[in-house]
This record gives structure tokens, C-alpha cells and sequence, in this order.
């Protein structure tokens, strides 16, 4: 019962900071609702078992987003750019509400499967992790998961094109200037070792509990954007070779795993004896590249000179 | 053996383009060789799949439903090998403008890798069998492909990736919406054992989900507004793979769906809905190229058109008609009518390419008397006209004979008229240019000259197009390896 | 006492209309992809919320997966569409499509 | 995979034609071009004479082509091949400086090379690309002199040419669709089942062999060629349309068999009465083709198929023989006329019948399809003949040469000769093979009387005419009757008022109108809101449809 009505609250915060998220007079209003609606999210899959989830949607869809989003207000302001104000629309009101009666309806309507959870449990020894999200995310279904890895660098490169001509071999993003004593300056020093350990503790972590690549390398890309933004740390030039291979890093460590496993007669597959090593080879490897990727997204293409 | 031949055309472009950036001085050479690899392996995956049948693999040695499996059909590898054929020749094409000339530059680091993940995104759609990998590989093939049209860095062509962005995220939410779904409901996603499940209102509606989804990522009119300034904006290799190899993916996903998942789920309404939609836009974006006055437009427009033939399919051969003995060479007719497409679409846009860089721009009158010039390029762009108008002995005509029959045999008159309509207002559509470049007065005072050896590019694709109608047989038979339902005989003796 | 699952799963297709409504509603293309993001992060809770139908055997850690693999490029495209929205924003001064404002595209 | 089943001859008869084509477009050959025409019909020949029946199959070619070698077909392709051999060396000696003789070459290749294959077609996918290719090819033989007479027959046949392909590729269509097969003889077998089909394709094999009302551009056309194309056009080409109907005619055509008869008749007399009012002798010979075909149109609605193919074979034969004879004709001097126009009148009075001549066997080996009223109209139609091709000759001796010793080159009178003495001499052989009668049938009395009388008739009906020579009223080439023949006039000259495209523009009346609403419509599907929202609507109304 209590839990019935905890629930209730947290739908009912969805809902709300949802409605205010789109609804919300200010870009920026609407952004910061975002990030809070993010949060709730984050509870929501407490709610439901589901830490490894609530930790990416934390890490990414609240955090990494929101941080996407306010840099992107910033730009539009800076550059003046405005759009005509929402006009109300019933029949597209009507429309989507259908569509979420639609959804509902099935919701209510689905028939008493179970999931995999039989199978995977079967499978889980010998996968390579204890945690099964982990060894979905890395065994079971490493394809989504590598072409998932790529997804971002193609993001990225694609990101990049958007440079100027000119400003291509310079550093990602606007020069930061910031006050060396202010106090983005001094968390910008004293965060970084903290988020570092956090983070490499989620990536070790995820292969028994939840956590994992993703997570941990969200981490660190923040930790890596911070110290970025409090002058500590200057993001390399894109033509870097380093940067380069760190952000290929992980897929292509993937890949070759993968590949090895083609060889031994299965794309992609683990061998048992072998597994628990590879799994966490591939994790540190995709770390590195996430983590890059995702502050490089962040930080957005070059725009100065070199 | 089985297990390389099947994982080697994703892999290799996926190693290629991460391999492209760390090594971007090496990035051209690294994709030509790739494209040429792969069209090979496919090849002889594509003699492995007559052989033998469908060759499937499951992943990770995890079968479905834990695992994702790789299936190729004569569906699957015949897509394959005809993309793998457009591609190789496009990254070719691509080189003079792309290849890094000592120092690196953006546009030449960025579209290696883009065009590899393209690729590689492209050949899992083909080959995929489960739901959410379909998902993922259309991402990356739909990011690349919008990274691409971006490209060029003006004002225009963002506008234009913009816009493409906000239809391709819709597209995508629905058909992820759908696939979780189905998963929810019958907890796998594997569309093999999901065709094997009773279906029920869950999977209504996330089929009815994904279709749209589907639809509105192969530009079905009226979803198709952002492609022509996507496609026509893009540099021609882009274009190319814009244009003749990306819509093609949702659309195999979507014969997947009504033809392997849920043949017998398909309302008349859905099948109307589908065909109608595509006869609308034979009609409106022929329509519509004949009033254009850019060549690049033209064809972006003709793009339009051509995709609409593909969903003819859905009432032809589609639903009940699904057993009756003329849905095979309507099932079979959409795939030709792809690779027609993919082929000829791929040859006049890198064909356009050319005539630009030798103009300086693509409005028609500027092609006045070039067959003079560049007649090879020209005789290239002629060959792909008639295989887009279905004249005889090529491949258009092949698909559109074997739509028409299907469109006679099942009593559907309304859809032939449509065919008819569309193969003739294709022919006034390719006429101007067609008419300016072999017309006898007046040439361009001052062409840039264009290695004929790129002007050969084009021309390969285009007779591709061609004796893929002089010889159907072999392809028509080959499609067949795999296909549900294939016991209904063909129209072939 | 009604399950998680099914509370989330509705709460779940309510966020996808109202997600999919900014989504098609707003010609401010920021305001669209953030709406955007309501409406995929509804289509997770719903995937979500179905996980955990039997409770009593433990959650499906299939969803989750694909869930975090959704995230993530959830976020990839909404990084490429910024990207895209900063250097429209920057060449014409809108942060809308031309064609949703009224303006000959 | 086999690439062909079966011998490889019929597919070099048919390939070989395409590549010395496309050899004459080699640069250090194209002056000489003309050279390959003899050469091309060769293999077909060998084929037509010394091969034994049977079939092969390309399974990878096109939708599977099938070429069979059977009776009626053989006749007709050894038909073709001797009228294209015999045309091909008349060209020689006929272009003294030709003009494009490369382009003449290649599409005369390409159209024989379409007109063996009808013969041979025994799947409807080949049978279509080999008519769609003489028909097509041939556009450029007519044309070929460049002259505006040429261009506007030109454009008449085309326009015709293309109509009757859209007849044929739907009458083929629906034919597919109804027997459920490629194969030509399972369509035939069901198109008794679909009239609808089958009115296609006799409307379009009709066109193609001058079926009356379709016929108009044949008498535009034949004449404008020049002459050995003329004589190809005439004698060869028109056959793919007799094929046509031979291999698709089903057992029961049902109207269509009174149909044929009615139809043919018309074309029979209008012919000749439309031929007698020409100015220009080829034009007369094409009129007499017209009405010779309307021949074999009622033999065919008769039912008698192999009967029919004799009759088109030495009719091929013998008109090729005319046409040629005009070329030489306008050769010859004063002096070699006699000769000559002796020699050039035996094909003539071959056609109309006289007695012994070839021509005399063929018509009494399709007497027997008819009886009563239609009997008397057959044979009554050799007057009608007679009549047409004196009037031929009389046309052709006035254009002869003005010098006086002037003598036609061997390269004009040998192949002519040659088709002449093949028209009067091949029936003798064939007759006992292709109908119920013998030669020596053909020495009786009774049928000696029939093949003499109607020329009798003619001479009595042509006394008059020789004698008061009155003004015979002109018709302008391409009109039959005088509505029609108003018709088809206006036709044309809004066919010659038609402006050639040039510009990047087509002058089509609103078509700025019709832009701007278009362009309108697509600015209208452009917003998001709109598609988003008729994206939600259809997944709605898709969902609902699914779940019911």
C-alpha cells in the first residue's frame, strides 16, 4: 500500500515537471525543469529495480543532456537566435492523447509473459560478469552495444564537421576564461580526484553490480569537463593522435575480440574460461572512449583557429 | 566459414571507418579497399545462399531470444550485393574530393568514417533479424546520413540536416516504441520467433508503430518534404549514398515486417494506406521534378517518386494476397525496383556531380551540349534515365513489368494506371536535361575538364542497371531463396 | 494495490504524449529536441516498467540493457541536432525551420 | 547454370546482326559501314534452311528466353532473311554517297536482328523486346534521308509505333496474368478466356501489319524509306504483325474470327482503291501491301494459320521484288526497258495470281477458308491487284532513267532477280508441306480458269482507263477514305505544327499554373506540425485497423 502510494507521488512528479519541461514559458526555465524531471526519472527506475538504469539516466539523460542543453541556450542566446512562440494546437492535442490512450491501453492489454530472466540467469555463468545487465550489455547482445559505442563517434565526427574550415586542427570548443581563484577554479582542482575515483569504481564495479562502462565513463567525462572548464585541464587539438586513439580505443578492442570470437567460429562470442577477463578489458577499453567521446560532444567542434 | 561471410560486411567497414579516424592520411585508400571487400565477401555470400539456402548465425553463439541472430535470405544478400557494388564505386568517386592533399581537412577527415559507419549500418539492416539492433543500425546509419548532408557547412545544407534530424527522430521514437512493444508483449525481438507467437492488440500497435516509423524514415510521401534539399544539397558521392542506399534500409525492415513477421495481421486499410501513399507519390514527385529547374533537384525529386513504386508492393502482394500466385513477382518487383533504384539513382547523381564540377553549377541550361564534352558521363546519365523511365531490357522495366502484371492478374487496374502514369511523367521529367546535354548548338564556353576515367564510375552502376533487366532471371530466382510464404509459384516457368 | 509495472508502464504512455506533443507543437527546435527527450525517456519507462511485471522472479535485465544502449543514443542524436540547431542559430539568427515560422524555406 | 540450353545457333543468328552494328560504329569502319549489311542476315539463313527443328533457352536472359525454330516461323525467317539479304546487297549499289552510313547501319542491324527474333520468340518477354526493336529501330530507316517528308512519315510512324507497343505490352500484360505463364503458347492457349487481351493484340499486331483503320502509316512510311528499306519495311517488317497473330491467334478468337475476315476485306478493296489514287509508285506498292495484308488477315480469321504464313512468305517475297524493281527501274534507259520491265512485272502479276506463277499457288492454298460470297470476294480481289500494281509499274516506268543506254549496276539487278525467281519458284516446293493441296492441284483446268479470269477482268476494267486517260483524282499518301482521310489530315498538321522542343522549357499550356500549385502544395506538406500530426493520425487509424 505505501508502496503503491510512493509510487503515486513519483508519477505525479513526472508527470508535472514533464508538462513544465515542455510547456515552460523560458528556454531556460524549461531546461532546468528538464534536469529535475531527469532526476525523477532516475527514481522512477529505483522504483523499479533497475539501478544500472537509474545510474545511466542520472549520469546521461539528466546530466550529460541537461548539460547539452543549457550550453545550447547559451549559444542561441549569444547569437540572438528566437522562435515564434507555441501556439496551442487541439487537434495535435488530441492526436497524442490518443496516442497515449493507445500506448495505456496496451499497457493494460499485455498478456502474462514472463521475460528472459530464466535464460539469462541460465547463462549467466560463464558470461563473464555476475551482473546481468553487464553480461546482456557485453555477451548476450555485444552487437548493440558495439554498434552503440560507434553511434557516439560517428556523433562526434559528424559534430566536428560542423567546424569552420579555418578551425580545423584547434582545440573542441570556445576557450574558457576563468578567475584562477574563483570558485569554479577551486572545485575545478578539488572534484576531479573525487569523480575520478567514483568513476573507476563504477567501471570495476559494473561487472558485479550495477554500474558499468557507460555509467563510469559518464563520470569521467565530467570530471574531465570540469577541470576543463576551471582552466586545469585544455582539451587537445582534434588532429591529436592520441586523442585520436583514445577515442577509437574501446570499439576497435571490441571489434578485435569480436572478430578473434568469429575466427573461433561465433562473431563476438566469449570464451567462458576467458570471458570474466575480456569483459572487463572491453569495459576499461570503451570507458576510454566513451568518456572522450562524451566530453568532446559537450565541448562541441572547434571554433577558433588553430 | 558461414560465421566470417556473415559478419565480415559489418565488421570490416565498422574496423575501417575507427581505423579511418586514428589514420586519416590513409582514410581513402582504407575505404576504397573496404568497399571492394565487401562487395567481394558478399558475392560470395550470395553464391554461399544459393547453394545452400538462408545462412543464419546467431551472435556471441546466443540464439534468439537471448542473443541477436544475422540471417541472410536471397532477400538480405541480394541487397548486399547491390549496395556493396553502389558503395565501392562511390567511395572511388569520392576520392578527388575527399582525399587528404598532404595536410587534413575537415571535410576530408569527416567523410571516411561517416560514409563507413553509413555502410556498416546499411549492411546490418540487411542482415539483422532482431528489432532493437534494427533500431541501433538505422541510428547510425540515419546519423551518418545526416552528418553527410551537413557536410558542405552552409547555411542551406544545416538547414537541410535539420530538418531531415527532427523526421528522422520521429521516425525512430515510433519504430523504438514499437519494438519495445512487441518485446513487452511476447519477450523476444527476434522477428523470426516473433512471427511464430498469436499476435495481440500490443503487437497491433506496435506494428502499426514501427510501420509508420519505417514509413517516415523511407520518405513516404507525405513525410519525403525534407529529402530533396537533403539530397540535393550534399556534395554528388553523398548524394549518391543519400539517395540510392539509405532509404532502402527501412524499407527492407519494413518487407521484413509484413512479409516475414505478420503477413496475415496486415488490415486492407494498412495495405490501401501503404499503396496509396506510394501511387501519391509517383505521381507528386514526378510532378514535381518536372518543375524543377537544378538538376541535383531533379533527381532528389525523382527520388521521391521512385521510393513511392517500392510501396505498391503492400496491396499487390501483401495481406491475403500474400498466397495468391501474383505476390510473388509483386514481392519480387519491389527488391528489382530497389536495386534498379539504387544502381541508376547512384550513377545520375555522381553523373551530376561531374557536369557540376565542369559547369560550376547544376541549373539545366548549363548542360546545353556537354554530351560533346563528356560524352561518356553523359551516355552514363542516359542509361540510368531509361532504367528509371522502365524502358525495355533494363532493370526498371523488369520491376515495373512484373508490378503490372501482378497489378492485372490480381484484378488491381488503379495501380497500373499508376505505373503507367509514373514511367511517362519520368520520361517528360528526363527529358529537359536529357534533351540540353545531346542537343547539337551552343556548349559551356569554359568547362573544367574531368578525368574520364570518373566520368567510367557512373557509367559501370548505369549498365549494372541495365543487364540487371537483361538478365532477371537469375536474380528473380535468387530472391526467391528464403522468401515466407515462397511455396505460391512464381510467374516464371 | 496496483504494481509498479503497470503505474510506471501508464505513467510511462502519458509521457510519451506529452513528449510527443512539445515534439510536434514547438517551432523553437531546442524546445523540440527537449521535448523530444521527455517523449524517449517515456518509451523507456514504458520498456521499463514491463521488466518488472513479475516482480517475484526478479527484474528482466534484457530492458535494462537496451535501455542504457537507448540512452545513450538518445544522447548522440541529440548532440548531433544541437550541434546542427548552434550553427543554424549562428547563420540565420532563428532557432527555427524556416518553414515553421512562415518563411519561404 | 547453363547459359543456353540448346544449339547456340538461333542466339548468333540473332546476335550476330547487333554485332556488326555495333561494329560499324567503329570509327576506321564507319565510312564503310554499309559493307556489313549482306553480311548480316547470314547465320539467320543457315538457320532458316539447314538447322533441324527444336529449341533453346537462355535461362539467365531476361525473364528466361526460349527461342524455337518450328514451321511457320522457319518459313517466316527464312523469309526475312532472304528479303534483308537481298535489300542488304541492293544497298550497296542503291547509296552512291550515303549520308550517316554508320547510323544506317547499326539501326538496320538492330531492326533485322528484332525482326529474326519475333520469328523465333516462344516466350513473351523475348517476343516483346524483339518487336519492341524492329518497331523502334525502324523509326530510323524511314527517316533516313532527312527530308521533311521522311521526318513527318517519321513522326506518324512513330506515334502509331508507340500506341501500338502500349497495346501490345498490355494485351501481353493481361495475357501473362490470365495464362499465368511466360511461355507464348500457354498465353495463346488462355486469351479465348480474355477478350480483353486479346483485342489488345490484335489491335496491336494489326497496326503493325496495316490493319484497317491502324494501317495509315504504312503508305506514309514505306515510300519515304529509301528504296531498300522500303523494300524491307514492306516485304519483311509488316510480318513480325503476321507472326504476331499467328502465335497468339487462340483455336476460338470468337467475334474476332468474323472480326479479321470483315476487317481484312475492308483493307483488301480499300487499298486498292486508295492505291489507285496515288501519284508515286512506292506509295501504290504500299497500298498494295495494305490490301495484301487485309488478305492474310481474313486467311488468318479464317483459320488457316500455315495457309496465312505461305501467303505473307511469298508476299514478302514477291513486294520486296517490287520495290527493288522500282530502284532498278529508275536505273534503266530507255533502251534496257523492255527487258526489264518484263522481269519487274512477274512478281507483280505473281501477287495478283496469274496462272503458274507462284503467287497462283499460294492463292489457291488459302481458297479453301472460304465459301459462298467470301469465296467470290477472295478471288475477286486479284482483279483489285492486278489493277493496283500495273498502276505500280506504269508509276515506275515514268520515273525511269533519263539517259538513254543507261543499265542498272549488277548490285541492283542481281538480288532483285534472285528475290523475283524465289517468289515464283518457292510455293512449287512448300505448298504440299503448308496446306491440304498439291502442285499438280494447281495444273487442272479449273483452277488454271481461276487464277486467269480475275486478270482478264482487270485488263477489260484497265482497257478504258489506257484509252481516254481521264483525271484520275489525287489522294494524299497515308488517307484511305475521305473521312478518315479528313481526320488523319488534321492529325497531321497538327503533328507538323507541333514545335520540336528545344529549350529547357516545355510549352505546355498552364504549366506555370501548374507549377506554382504544386509548389504550393509542397510548402504546404513542409511544416512540421502538419506531418507530425498525420503521422499520429495514420498510426492511430493503422492501430485500429490492426486490432479489428
Amino acid at each position: 500500500m505505501i508502496g503503491t502510494a510512493l509510487d503515486l507521488v513519483v508519477v505525479a512528479l513526472l508527470v508535472a515537471a514533464a508538462l513544465a519541461a515542455v510547456g515552460a514559458r523560458g528556454l531556460f526555465a524549461g531546461v532546468v525543469f528538464f534536469v529535475g524531471y531527469g532526476v525523477f526519472v532516475a527514481i522512477a527506475w529505483l522504483r523499479l529495480d533497475a539501478i544500472d538504469v537509474a545510474l545511466a539516466e542520472a549520469a546521461i539523460g539528466a546530466g550529460l543532456t541537461g548539460v547539452l542543453l543549457l550550453g545550447a541556450v547559451g549559444h542561441l542566446t549569444r547569437a540572438g537566435a528566437g522562435a515564434p512562440p507555441r501556439r496551442p494546437a487541439i487537434p495535435l492535442a488530441l492526436a497524442c492523447a490518443g496516442i497515449s490512450v493507445m500506448l495505456g491501453w496496451a499497457v493494460l492489454s499485455l498478456p502474462d509473459a514472463p521475460g528472459l530472466q530464466a535464460p539469462v540467469a541460465a547463462a549467466l555463468p560463464g558470461s563473464g560478469s555476475t551482473n546481468p545487465v553487464t553480461s546482456v550489455l557485453l555477451n548476450f547482445r555485444a552487437f548493440d552495444t558495439l554498434l552503440e559505442s560507434i553511434v557516439l563517434l560517428a556523433v562526434l565526427v559528424g559534430v566536428w564537421a560542423l567546424a569552420p574550415d579555418a578551425a580545423w586542427g584547434g582545440r573542441p570548443g570556445l576557450v574558457q576564461r576563468v578567475r584562477p581563484d574563483g570558485v569554479l577554479a577551486g572545485f575545478g582542482r578539488l572534484l576531479p580526484p573525487l569523480g575520478l575515483l567514483v568513476g573507476v569504481y563504477l567501471v570495476w564495479a559494473g561487472t558485479k553490480q550495477p554500474g558499468g562502462a557507460f555509467q563510469g565513463g559518464t563520470v569521467l567525462a565530467a570530471v574531465w569537463l570540469l577541470a576543463s572548464m576551471a582552466g586545469v585541464a585544455r582539451a587537445p587539438r582534434v588532429t591529436s593522435l592520441i586523442l585520436r586513439a583514445a577515442l577509437v580505443a574501446g570499439p576497435v578492442l571490441f571489434l578485435a575480440v569480436g572478430m578473434a570470437g568469429a575466427l573461433g567460429g561465433s562473431f563476438l562470442g566469449l570464451r567462458p574460461d576467458w570471458a570474466a577477463a575480456l569483459v572487463l578489458t572491453i569495459e576499461v577499453g570503451l570507458t576510454l572512449s566513451i568518456a572522450s567521446a562524451l566530453a568532446l560532444l559537450v565541448l562541441g567542434p572547434p571554433e577558433r583557429p588553430a | 566459414m558461414t560465421t566470417l561471410l556473415l559478419s565480415l560486411p559489418v565488421a570490416l567497414p565498422l574496423l575501417a571507418a575507427l581505423l579511418a579516424v586514428a589514420a586519416s592520411r590513409q582514410a581513402a585508400g582504407l575505404a576504397m579497399a573496404t568497399g571492394f571487400l565487401v562487395l567481394g565477401l558478399s558475392v560470395w555470400l550470395a553464391f554461399e545462399v544459393a547453394a545452400a539456402g538462408p545462412i543464419t548465425i546467431a551472435l556471441g553463439g546466443w540464439e534468439a531470444p537471448l542473443g541477436i541472430v544475422l540471417r541472410a535470405d536471397g532477400l538480405g544478400a541480394g541487397f548486399l550485393v547491390v549496395s556493396a557494388m553502389v558503395m565501392a564505386v562511390v567511395l572511388v568517386a569520392a576520392q578527388p574530393s575527399f582525399e587528404d592533399q598532404g595536410q587534413e581537412s575537415r571535410a576530408g577527415f569527416a567523410f571516411w568514417p561517416l560514409a563507413l559507419l553509413l555502410f556498416a549500418g546499411l549492411n546490418t539492416a540487411f542482415l539483422s533479424r532482431d528489432l532493437f539492433n534494427l533500431f541501433v543500425a538505422l541510428e547510425l546509419l540515419t546519423l551518418s546520413a545526416i552528418a553527410l548532408v551537413a557536410i558542405e557547412g552552409k547555411a542551406g545544407s544545416v538547414t537541410a540536416a535539420l530538418r531531415y534530424m527532427v523526421f528522422a527522430l520521429l521516425g525512430s521514437v515510433l519504430f523504438l516504441l514499437g519494438a519495445a512493444l512487441a518485446y513487452a508483449a511476447h519477450a523476444t525481438l527476434d522477428i523470426g520467433l516473433l512471427a511464430q507467437v498469436e499476435l495481440g492488440w500490443p503487437m497491433a500497435a506496435a506494428l502499426a508503430l514501427m510501420t509508420m516509423g519505417l514509413a517516415i524514415k523511407t520518405a513516404l510521401f507525405p513525410f519525403h518534404a525534407w529529402l530533396p534539399p537533403a539530397h540535393a544539397g550534399a556534395p554528388a558521392p553523398a548524394s549518391a549514398m543519400l539517395s540510392a542506399l539509405v532509404p532502402k534500409a527501412s524499407f527492407v525492415i519494413l518487407l521484413r515486417l509484413w512479409f516475414d513477421l505478420a503477413p496475415e495481421l496486415a488490415s486492407p486499410l494498412l495495405l490501401a494506406v501503404l499503396g496509396g501513399l506510394g501511387a501519391v507519390a509517383v505521381i507528386h514527385g514526378s510532378l514535381l521534378a518536372i518543375g524543377q529547374d537544378r538538376l541535383k533537384l531533379i533527381i532528389a525529386y525523382s527520388t521521391v517518386a521512385q521510393l513511392g513504386y517500392l510501396f505498391l508492393v503492400f496491396p499487390l502482394a501483401g495481406g491475403a494476397g500474400g498466397a495468391q500466385p501474383w505476390s510473388a513477382g509483386a514481392w519480387t518487383a519491389a527488391s528489382f525496383h530497389a536495386f534498379a533504384h539504387m544502381l541508376a539513382k547512384a550513377a545520375m547523381f555522381l553523373a551530376a556531380g561531374l557536369f557540376l564540377r565542369a559547369v560550376g553549377h547544376d541549373r539545366l541550361e548549363g548542360l546545353r551540349g556537354l554530351a560533346r564534352a563528356m560524352p561518356i558521363a553523359c551516355f552514363a546519365f542516359g542509361l540510368s534515365a531509361i532504367s528509371l523511365m522502365g524502358l525495355p531490357l533494363s532493370g526498371g522495366f523488369t520491376a515495373k513489368y512484373l508490378l503490372l502484371t501482378s497489378a492485372f492478374a490480381s484484378g488491381q487496374w488503379g495501380w497500373g494506371l499508376v505505373l503507367v502514369a509514373g514511367g511517362l511523367l519520368a520520361a517528360i521529367y528526363l527529358f529537359r536535361p536529357l534533351n540540353l546535354m545531346f542537343s547539337k548548338e551552343g556548349a559551356a564556353a569554359s568547362l573544367t575538364p574531368v578525368p574520364r576515367w570518373e566520368q567510367v564510375l557512373p557509367l559501370l552502376l548505369a549498365l549494372a542497371a541495365v543487364l540487371l533487366g537483361l538478365f532477371s532471371a537469375g536474380p528473380f530466382a535468387f530472391l526467391q531463396i528464403g522468401r515466407p510464404g515462397a511455396a505460391a509459384e512464381g510467374l516464371l516457368p | 494495490m496496483i504494481p509498479s509495472a503497470t503505474l510506471f508502464g501508464l505513467a510511462g504512455a502519458a509521457l510519451v504524449g506529452i513528449g510527443l506533443y512539445g515534439f510536434l507543437a514547438h517551432a523553437h527546435l531546442l524546445r523540440r529536441l527537449l521535448s523530444f527527450n521527455v517523449l524517449g525517456s517515456g518509451v523507456f519507462l514504458m520498456f521499463g516498467a514491463a521488466a518488472w511485471r513479475s516482480p517475484w522472479i526478479g527484474a528482466d535485465a534484457v530492458p535494462h540493457a537496451l535501455i542504457i544502449t537507448g540512452i545513450v543514443v538518445k544522447l548522440a542524436g541529440s548532440a548531433l541536432a544541437i550541434a546542427l540547431l548552434v550553427q543554424l542559430a549562428r547563420a540565420t539568427r532563428r532557432a527555427a525551420l524556416p518553414e515553421d515560422e512562415g518563411r519561404p524555406p | 547454370m547453363n547459359l543456353v540450353i540448346g544449339p547456340l545457333l538461333p542466339f548468333v543468328a540473332l546476335a550476330w546482326p547487333l554485332l556488326l552494328g555495333l561494329g560499324a560504329a567503329w570509327p576506321a569502319w564507319r565510312e564503310r559501314a554499309l559493307w556489313v549489311l549482306p553480311a548480316a542476315p547470314l547465320p539467320a539463313l543457315l538457320l532458316a534452311i539447314a538447322w533441324p527443328e527444336g529449341s533453346t533457352t537462355a535461362p539467365a536472359l531476361l525473364l528466361g528466353t526460349v527461342l524455337v525454330l518450328n514451321a511457320p516461323g522457319r518459313l517466316l525467317l527464312g523469309m526475312v532473311a532472304v528479303i534483308w539479304l537481298a535489300a542488304g546487297i541492293f544497298a550497296l549499289g542503291y547509296f552512291r554517297a550515303p549520308r550517316k552510313p554508320a547510323v544506317f547501319a547499326g539501326f538496320w542491324c538492330l531492326t533485322l536482328s528484332g525482326n529474326l527474333g519475333v520469328m523465333l520468340a516462344a516466350d513473351v518477354a523475348t517476343f516483346y523486346v524483339a518487336f519492341a526493336a524492329v518497331s523502334f529501330a525502324a523509326y530510323w530507316l524511314v527517316v533516313h534521308d532527312g527530308s521533311a517528308r521522311a521526318l513527318m512519315a517519321g513522326r506518324v510512324y512513330l506515334v502509331l509505333a508507340l500506341l501500338g507497343e502500349a497495346l501490345l505490352l498490355v494485351g501481353l500484360l493481361l495475357g501473362v496474368a490470365a495464362a499465368d505463364s511466360l511461355s507464348i503458347a500457354a498465353v495463346a492457349a488462355s486469351l479465348s478466356e480474355a477478350p480483353l487481351a486479346l483485342t489488345c493484340l490484335i489491335l496491336g499486331f494489326g497496326l503493325k501489319a496495316g490493319m484497317v483503320p491502324l494501317h495509315m502509316w504504312l503508305p506514309l512510311a514505306h515510300p519515304a524509306a529509301p528504296t531498300p528499306a522500303s523494300a524491307a519495311l514492306s516485304g519483311a517488317i509488316v510480318k513480325a504483325g503476321i507472326i504476331g497473330l499467328i502465335r497468339f491467334l487462340p483455336e476460338d478468337a470468337g467475334l474476332w474470327t468474323t472480326g479479321l475476315i470483315l476487317l481484312g476485306l475492308v483493307g483488301a478493296y480499300g487499298g486498292v482503291v486508295a492505291g489507285l489514287l496515288q501519284r508515286n509508285a512506292k506509295a501504290v506498292l504500299a497500298y498494295s501491301t495494305v490490301s495484301q495484308m487485309g488478305l492474310v488477315l481474313a486467311v488468318l480469321g479464317a483459320g488457316l494459320t500455315t495457309e496465312a504464313a505461305l501467303y505473307a512468305a511469298h508476299h514478302g517475297f514477291a513486294k520486296a521484288a517490287l520495290f527493288l524493281g522500282v530502284g532498278v527501274l529508275a536505273a534503266t534507259g530507255r533502251r534496257a526497258l523492255p527487258w526489264v520491265l518484263a522481269l519487274a512485272a512477274l512478281p507483280a502479276l505473281s501477287i495478283a495470281g496469274a496462272p503458274l506463277l507462284g503467287g497462283a499457288l499460294v492463292k489457291a492454298a488459302i481458297k479453301p477458308g472460304f465459301a459462298g460470297w467470301l469465296e467470290w470476294a477472295v478471288a475477286l480481289s486479284a482483279t483489285g491487284t492486278a489493277l493496283l500494281l500495273a498502276r505500280a509499274l506504269w508509276l515506275a516506268v515514268r520515273g525511269r532513267a533519263d539517259a538513254a543506254d543507261a543499265r542498272p549496276a549488277p548490285l541492283l539487278w542481281a538480288p532483285w532477280a534472285g528475290l523475283i525467281l524465289v517468289a515464283l519458284a518457292l510455293p512449287w516446293f512448300l505448298l504440299a508441306s503448308f496446306s491440304t493441296l498439291t502442285p499438280g492441284y494447281v495444273l487442272g483446268l479449273a483452277s488454271l480458269w481461276d487464277a486467269t479470269w480475275p486478270l482478264l477482268l482487270a485488263a477489260l476494267l484497265a482497257a478504258p482507263f489506257l484509252r481516254l486517260r481521264p483525271r484520275v483524282p489525287a489522294l494524299p499518301e497515308g488517307d484511305l477514305v475521305v473521312p478518315l482521310g479528313a481526320a488523319a489530315s488534321a492529325a497531321m498538321h497538327t503533328l507538323r505544327r507541333l514545335p520540336e522542343p528545344t529549350g529547357p522549357h516545355l510549352a505546355l499550356p498552364g504549366a506555370t499554373r501548374g507549377k506554382a500549385v504544386l509548389a504550393a502544395l509542397e510548402a504546404a506538406l513542409l511544416p512540421w506540425r502538419r506531418g507530425g500530426l498525420l503521422a499520429a493520425a495514420l498510426v492511430l487509424a493503422l492501430a485500429w485497423s490492426l486490432a479489428g
